[in-house]
């Protein structure tokens, strides 16, 4: 059994963008990612009923030359204008290599 | 015969409104989960667009097309002077008013539904095709509102992170509560009779029973919204009480001119007043980020929608029966 | 005539539960989502109250005193002695028995419910605002439980992470379950036959249907639970089957006296016999956290939820029958 | 009279499903959420369940007997010379041939569903234990299908990781869609007309409406699969469309020697036409993991089901009328 | 684009107790939260369907100093009672100084 | 209030596997966990409808020693054959002499 080491990218955004995000991500060069729903409250807005929106919580293993890459995307281009929070974590990944790209 | 005031503020549907914000006042543990909300709403826009096609389908066009205008000549007009009324007098930025114009040229379906609700038990007549205004009227404002708001701003910080004019467009045609409402009333439309007295065992006959408790889960967003309005701030207040009444007075008399029923006209008037909180805040987080939801979704939801469900429907009724006497 | 055991243990209800049951125990993979059971709580709950409210709207007080009285006096003395004789002759803890004895005291709005089928089905009447009594038994002996638990330990820890009385009794009536059965029972009461006409639809007419998916749910969890059986030991099976029944004739007993009809008189005696599974568990996991699960939702979702449905309702037919032949 | 192609397509339930794959095609935002399509599946197969049991309780052993049979050759030999087709002139291997038998040898209870709908829109009559017909096909397919695929290849790679055949067994013989068909059937073959007038309001007067809501959803997924279309390849999309028609024949010959009506022939027809996507796809993850949703999925639900509710049920009709004329 | 390093706790709790902690998270000094529905099993109970009550998921993103305040909150106050589980990790998060307070 | 070094493993996997799968990690030595429920994309296939299937998100706080054998595990039963990603992370537990066996 042989693990990686790779970088596990968490991001939380409105849910309006996650599809919009997802391929983004797909082509900055993260092979695959997971997706869970939720709510929350940042500094912008609480978002705790479907009528307030919802957040989705993406997570995807990658690369830190990726994971790089997508906190650049996130700061440059969502961050400015959307609640969202982003944050990065090192993982030791099973089957790790096949995600690295 | 009872006052149509009371008539209406003793509606189950109203009632189980009024129990939602007096749970989130008591801060009770009911909530209703978010997939039980998507739910109904999936319930009623395809309820009130299979009915109104199937209606549509009894109709000529002839009978229509004055109505149709008319809904289109509100559609397009609420949203220009809401603009300017809340950026000139309400010193509003220019996200935000347009993001608040956008919600007051919409209209809302559950307020709509309400209103059906309160003619028939009333037992007042009104066209059957109706929902066919409600269709028209949802979506054209609020693509004004966001033009408005790309053309009368050189800033651009104010767009950024918007999505472009097309994505809009695409974004709200094919939104959901435009094509199922549009979809369905096409369906209804080609199914005709046949195909109504397939489904109206669930589409119609619990319909009542559905908005009671749609209301409920309306009431306690509602209630947890009422901590905002002091952020709202008094002149939205006003706004979100003045607005419907001038509006609906406006539905009434272009209705009347248009060879509606009273019925049909007081329903134009509820339509023109109702503000959207369904397809115009979706539409607006993508299109114009930065305005805030504590405005639109407060004044939309925790002002007007009360407003017009608990003191607007037989307001409007009476200025209705005003006008039809002259 | 068939007979009535025949009649209660054919209905689909109680067929779907057995049907849950059976699925666990073939390790079916059949699941609720958890917004289904949710979904259908409400229904429940917002069903019996609006129809509740809608028949006590019937009701006149002089009708209604006495069976409240009654009510009101089983509510209360169910949980005390229960509670003493979970403590010293079953040996429990405080946390523990008072947790149960909550749970015996207050009551099961499916058990009601079924209790209404089985008797529609034998073709026997019973007063129109068995709901109201329903309402008033849920809170009381929670709060009683509570209360005496709190009172009756100097031992700190067991009370430690609890919540304050204050807080627990907000808790409690402000919990799902009471503010959405008093909530619709106020609702039903107030919107009268005009409003119960436009909801019945969906909270009358298809009812016995979603009781029926209710029950299929209710039998996947008691399935799960039936593993727990052995942990709960012998003193709580005995417990769970023979107070239901004493309850039963207790409520039978008090119904006659107050004048009730020997359907009605059946009712309440389900009432007190029967376990709560919602508002219960719900208040005690935050009120008595040092409460075992295991205990209290073994014995009344395991023990006395399948007793009261599938013997107990037969059974308690036929001691009202005997009773009131006196 | 209407042409019967043009009552299939106007039905509400044919045009839901045309406006799902609409939806798709304009890249909607509309999603049913995953809770309310288990929802809407737990509700069709209790309501076919309930409504088949309930009608076999009118039906006799001499009467039905015949037909169980013929359903019974039907499902064991559909999945055989499918899963040779596939293998051999389809160059699939084992696993993608005997996932793709699979699904082909069981059935959907939608398609029935639309052809109960289309019968009756036709007012035509059909014996009413059809629903007992559409129990016994599903599981044993799978089975066959699996079995094939275990036995005939020394391959294990192809088989590791798969399930034990005595494990794929009980998951199948518990697996929620066999379990609340056979299930709901015997509940409604105990609770006879008394259980079925007391559930009927909820599991049979809106039924035609829950369908067309889960057709909507069909489609919302079918036309996320179209995209896979070219993925799947010139052979299985002439397989999808061919073998149906090829099922359907044998179906209603079938049907017409074990003495069934053309209606209830025409219905085992398009229950050996149609292609499981509850229960079979289920199966299939867990026993042939290898197995590519891409094939399977893609050819039940994007290819054979449109067909069979767009153009199958009035040519099987058609085809029927021609068998019966002879 | 710049990253700070910040502690995400995470907090696993009976449903319940979800409203009474958010808030006295944001007492201790977080600026926001992320909440999802899960299942779980421990020690203590199983918590496998809405009957037996649900866990909520809570993730806060916080400066190490108010991390130890939380998990010591946690400690004293949930732990003795209730059904819990609470862990911490480093994290490198965006915009990240926003929540640093 | 003391905390403990422990391994936070993360197992995404077929929610048809689920069951299986928990009742093997407890077997292994851990001593709970916490799934929710969740979608994704990977390299095998897309699982964005209940149609298609969900997945599960899995988190269980083990020792060392166990995490290494929920891996191997993973590695030789379920990723040869499933659709499946695992990663593990060190994480501060509260309590967490508890869940180290
Ligand atoms: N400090 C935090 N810790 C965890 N999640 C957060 C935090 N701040 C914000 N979030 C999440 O990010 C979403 C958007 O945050 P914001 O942009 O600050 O409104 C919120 O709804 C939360 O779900
Ligand atoms: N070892 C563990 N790993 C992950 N989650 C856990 C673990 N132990 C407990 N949990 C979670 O914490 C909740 C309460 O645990 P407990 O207090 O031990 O019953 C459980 O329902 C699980 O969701
Ligand atoms: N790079 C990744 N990052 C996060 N989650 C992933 C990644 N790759 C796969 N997954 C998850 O693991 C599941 C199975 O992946 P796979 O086996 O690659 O199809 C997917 O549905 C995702 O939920
Ligand atoms: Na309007
Ligand atoms: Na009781
Ligand atoms: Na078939």
């Amino acid at each position: 059994m042989k693990t990686v080491l790779l970088k596990l990218v968490t991001i939380i955004i409105e849910d309006e963008l996650e599809s919009k995000l997802l391929s983004e991500l797909l082509n900055l060069g993260a092979t695959g990612y997971t997706v869970g729903t939720v709510r929350g409250k940042g500094l912008y807005a609480e978002r705790e009923s479907a009528w307030e929106g919802e957040n989705s919580r993406i997570e995807t293993l990658v690369s830190a030359e990726v994971a790089d890459k997508i906190m650049a995307h996130l700061a440059a281009e969502y961050f400015p204008h959307f609640g969202a929070a982003a944050f990065v974590i090192t993982a030791e990944v099973l089957r790790g290599e096949k995600y690295a790209g | 015969m009872e006052h149509p005031l009371l008539i209406s503020l003793l509606s189950p549907m109203v009632l189980a409104f009024v129990l939602g914000i007096i749970a989130t006042l008591v801060k009770s543990d009911l909530k209703f989960p978010e997939e039980l909300y998507t739910a109904l709403t999936i319930y009623l826009l395809v309820a009130i667009g299979l009915k109104g096609g199937y209606k549509l389908s009894l109709s000529t066009f002839a009978e229509f097309w004055k109505p149709g205008m008319a809904a289109v000549l509100i559609g397009v007009s609420i949203p220009v002077w809401s603009y300017f009324i809340l950026r000139y007098l309400g010193k509003f930025d220019v996200a935000n008013a347009a993001a608040l114009a956008a919600h007051y040229g919409s209209v809302s379906a559950v307020t709509f539904s309400e209103a059906l609700a309160f003619h028939d038990n009333l037992k007042l007549t009104y066209e059957g095709y109706m929902p066919s205004l409600l269709t028209i009227l949802e979506v054209p404002a609020i693509l004004i509102a966001i033009f408005i708001a790309r053309t009368s701003t050189q800033d651009k910080a104010s767009q950024a992170g918007g999505a472009s004019t097309k994505e809009v467009m695409r974004e709200l045609l094919a939104g959901k509560s435009t094509l199922l409402l549009v979809g369905c009333l096409v369906i209804g439309l080609l199914a005709g009779k046949r195909g109504w007295d397939q489904v109206s065992p669930l589409f119609d006959v619990p319909f009542r029973g559905v908005l009671t408790l749609f209301l409920l889960e309306a009431g306690l967003v509602t209630g947890r919204r009422l901590g905002d309005l002091s952020k709202a701030g008094p002149f939205l207040f006003g706004f979100g009480i003045v607005m419907p009444v001038l509006h609906a007075c406006i539905g009434i008399v272009l209705g009347k001119a248009a060879g509606l029923s009273m019925g049909g006209a007081t329903i134009l008037g509820v339509l023109a007043a109702s503000a959207s909180y369904i397809a115009a805040p979706a539409a607006v987080r993508v299109a114009l980020p930065t305005a805030s939801p504590t405005y639109y979704l407060t004044a939309s939801l925790a002002i007007t929608f009360p407003f017009n469900i608990l003191i607007g429907l037989p307001l409007y009724h009476a200025i209705a029966q005003a006008i039809y006497a002259i």
